[in-house]
């Protein structure tokens, strides 16, 4: 690999990036991983609704205080309410997912294609894993936003003409947000919105395996 | 019939036998079962079909495994994508000593709903186009492709709830509800462990979240704290 | 028609012989009409729980005192509770009808055939008739007990051996209690099993239109 | 979105238009929006599709057929089997002026929970064998004949609750939840008229039967009492 231009975005500023996107009172699901970040960069006056598929709507922020294993979310991580917040069963709670009642869903990815198909739970190469809510998600949510790193640890891409890893669904992704890019999936195929700071757009789409459009200057992400 | 009250959570596992098909409630930590889960143990079952979320994910029903009496999962969370620190049945899984069927966790619960609510199945979108779509009927709802799934309904239902009144009635925790109330709809015996029982009444008719129709089995016990750490 | 044998019984005793066959502790959902009067007949002691389809468990006798337009059975009437009563939705509610949790329903019944297919919910010469919850009921009951007159107000049979009326269930019924008899529904047809004080199992055959099992001497029922 | 709050029914049905589906919550007197149906009486609104497990059983929904406004109803109370005391609509539909479509209760309800819940359809065996399998498809699960069922999903829900938050948040009195609270999940828009709002975190999270996620609209109005005799 030859060296970058300047260093990818930090686990935390692709979070902020992604909390950006979030509309004032919106119903919002964080999947695990990096996409948990994103709730704490978002400002409490837009009033975010955060769900968790075990069962809270309404929830806040990590608990810092006494631990009840009654009170987690979908990650296994002890959690606060805010007020207004509610409780349900999981069959309850995931009618709310699939029937389209979350504006927003944040997952993580291992790949994506410019189909807008979406892989995020399995390495073929490693065998195993699961896939919990992310196939409710992935096909419930009004808006999907796949936050992931831009390539795999060895450099090669994640964005690519089609995923090789297995699906979690298929044509639901919106928009991924990166470590070096913010880009939109259309009718059309991928559009390159932002690039990380220091990045051109040349630069990133030499580390896309699909066709990136790009319609005027591209802007560097607002962070 | 109203509930049965046992002592212990091994005499309230009375009768459970070989080969049972076991729903067993919980997220993760959050009202799971343990103290049932460990009579399982002490008590030997074997070739079990364990229903559940996870296992191996923080709950003790990995603990099970210990001895093998696992003979397969069906999971929505079982198996990590890395094998660098696996659950007992994560290892025996990649030994091939046991079974996974690994599902949508909206199509687990939405599957057990069905299973205690007479539906023969339903249609959804979740798992189209992907693995899960294997051998699966593809309908069609204004023009979009939806998955025949179909009903789950188990021999027994483990579940862990708040407190109980007399009559069977349960109440569960902040977000202990989840798998727990869904299959308590689900199995042909269901056996709730909690932490209070109360007097008939003493619930209000809002707070109770299983009516006393679905429960046969009771028995008072401490909660077992269970905590994950996210790995 | 000729003069009967004896009175017929009333809608009480009806409703009483119905109460004997509920077991102690058991769920029992009571339909419009005749069936209503079936809880009154219960003992306390045998702590029937009542369902009602609209969303309530546990429900006790009817309402004296004042009106409570939020406290109501499926046909309307204000209702009082017992200890361990519960509410919820009728998804719900028809969820534990339709799975199987409801251990027996008595039904009003225009007329039953003798493989137990039962019409309660139409009469095409005056058109018209609401479903309700009767169809759910009728596939859901563990056991379905059918409470109606012997006959239609001229004098014609209600138990046939097929429906001409439009079905509520194909083949649901396990017992009808009437104004004369108590006939058991079996894989080989109906078997009479007791007859109305004064009656005798000829007379009640008579007013049969299909085949009535006898096995020994019938016992007059006991109310 | 969190929910809107309006000062009379008649301006929470801002924008309701002819033609609209209306699923209207209650069943019989238990937390029927009598409020709401009045203001769409008074607002003259048309051609309606109404959803209701009950129309003319001492519910109000009958006095839109006072000036003709529904075309059709979708419903499992609706007719009686004579014609001695016959509603409004009844009238209406023994002289071929609306159309109905008679649905059983529980499919009524399994069907707008679908419609909320994202399902395509569902397999029931109520019906089966009756007027109500006509034009239907039959699936088989382990032996048994099944309908095929489709959900329902309405262009508005008019609902009564009996307290909200000002987030949006709904609980109920009593049996009314009732069709409330399965309807407050499948409308594009949902209107609640409650007797009382409280300050957001007043209501237990224990105590709310419909998540604030789902309510869009909501007035506060004194309830109006209901009275069916029962004929």
């Amino acid at each position: 690999m030859a060296a970058e231009p300047r260093p990818r975005l930090t686990r935390e500023l692709v979070a902020m990036r992604v909390a950006r996107e979030l509309a004032p009172g919106s119903t919002v699901n964080l999947g695990v991983g990096l996409p948990t970040l994103v709730g704490a960069f978002a400002p409490p006056e837009a009033n975010i609704l955060l769900q968790s598929e075990n069962g809270i709507l309404g929830y806040g922020g990590f608990s810092e205080g006494d631990y009840d294993q009654d009170l987690i979310n979908a990650g296994g991580q002890p959690v606060t309410l805010n007020p207004g917040a509610s409780f349900f069963d999981s069959a309850a709670s995931f009618a709310m997912i699939r029937g389209g009642h979350i504006d927003t869903a944040v997952l993580g990815g291992l790949q994506v294609s410019e189909r807008g198909d979406l892989a995020n739970w399995s390495v073929p190469e490693r065998g195993g894993g699961s896939i919990g809510g992310a196939m409710d998600l992935a096909v419930g949510a009004r808006r999907l936003i796949v936050a992931m790193e831009h390539t795999t640890k060895d450099g090669r891409p994640r964005i690519l003409q089609a995923c090789t890893y297995p699906l979690t669904g298929r044509g639901c992704v919106d928009l991924i947000v990166t470590d070096l890019a913010v880009i939109e999936v259309g009718a059309k195929g991928l559009a390159l919105r932002e690039v990380a700071p220091g990045w051109t757009p040349g630069e990133v789409a030499a580390l896309t395996d699909a066709p990136l459009t790009v319609t005027g200057a591209v802007p560097e992400m607002a962070l | 019939m109203t509930a049965t009250f046992y002592d212990t959570p091994d005499e309230a596992l009375e009768g459970v036998g070989d080969g049972a098909s076991v729903m067993v409630g919980g997220f993760v930590s959050a009202s799971s079962p343990t103290n049932l889960i460990w009579a399982l143990k002490r008590r030997g079952t074997r070739n079990l079909t364990a229903i559940a979320t996870n296992i191996g994910f923080g709950d003790r029903l990995d603990d099970l495994c210990e001895d093998g009496q696992i003979a397969k999962a069906i999971a929505s969370f079982a198996v990590r994508a890395s094998s660098a620190r696996a659950s007992r049945f994560e290892e025996q899984y990649r030994a091939g000593e046991v079974e996974l069927e690994l599902v949508p966790q909206g199509t687990l619960a939405e599957r057990i709903r069905a299973g205690g609510a007479g539906i023969g199945g339903f249609l959804t979108r979740t798992g189209v186009g992907t693995q899960v779509a294997e051998g699966k009927e593809v309908l069609s709802w204004q023009g979009e492709e939806y998955l025949l799934e179909r009903p789950l309904h188990a021999d027994v239902a483990i579940l862990k709830a708040h407190r109980a009144d007399r009559l069977g009635n349960l109440s569960y925790r902040m977000a202990g509800r989840n798998f727990n109330a869904v299959m308590a709809t689900a199995a042909d015996l269901v056996i709730a462990e909690v932490e209070e029982i109360v007097e008939t009444g003493a619930l209000p008719p809002d707070a109770i979240h299983t009516p006393a129709v679905y429960v046969d089995r009771i028995v008072r016990c401490d909660p077992v704290e269970v905590r994950w750490d996210g790995r």
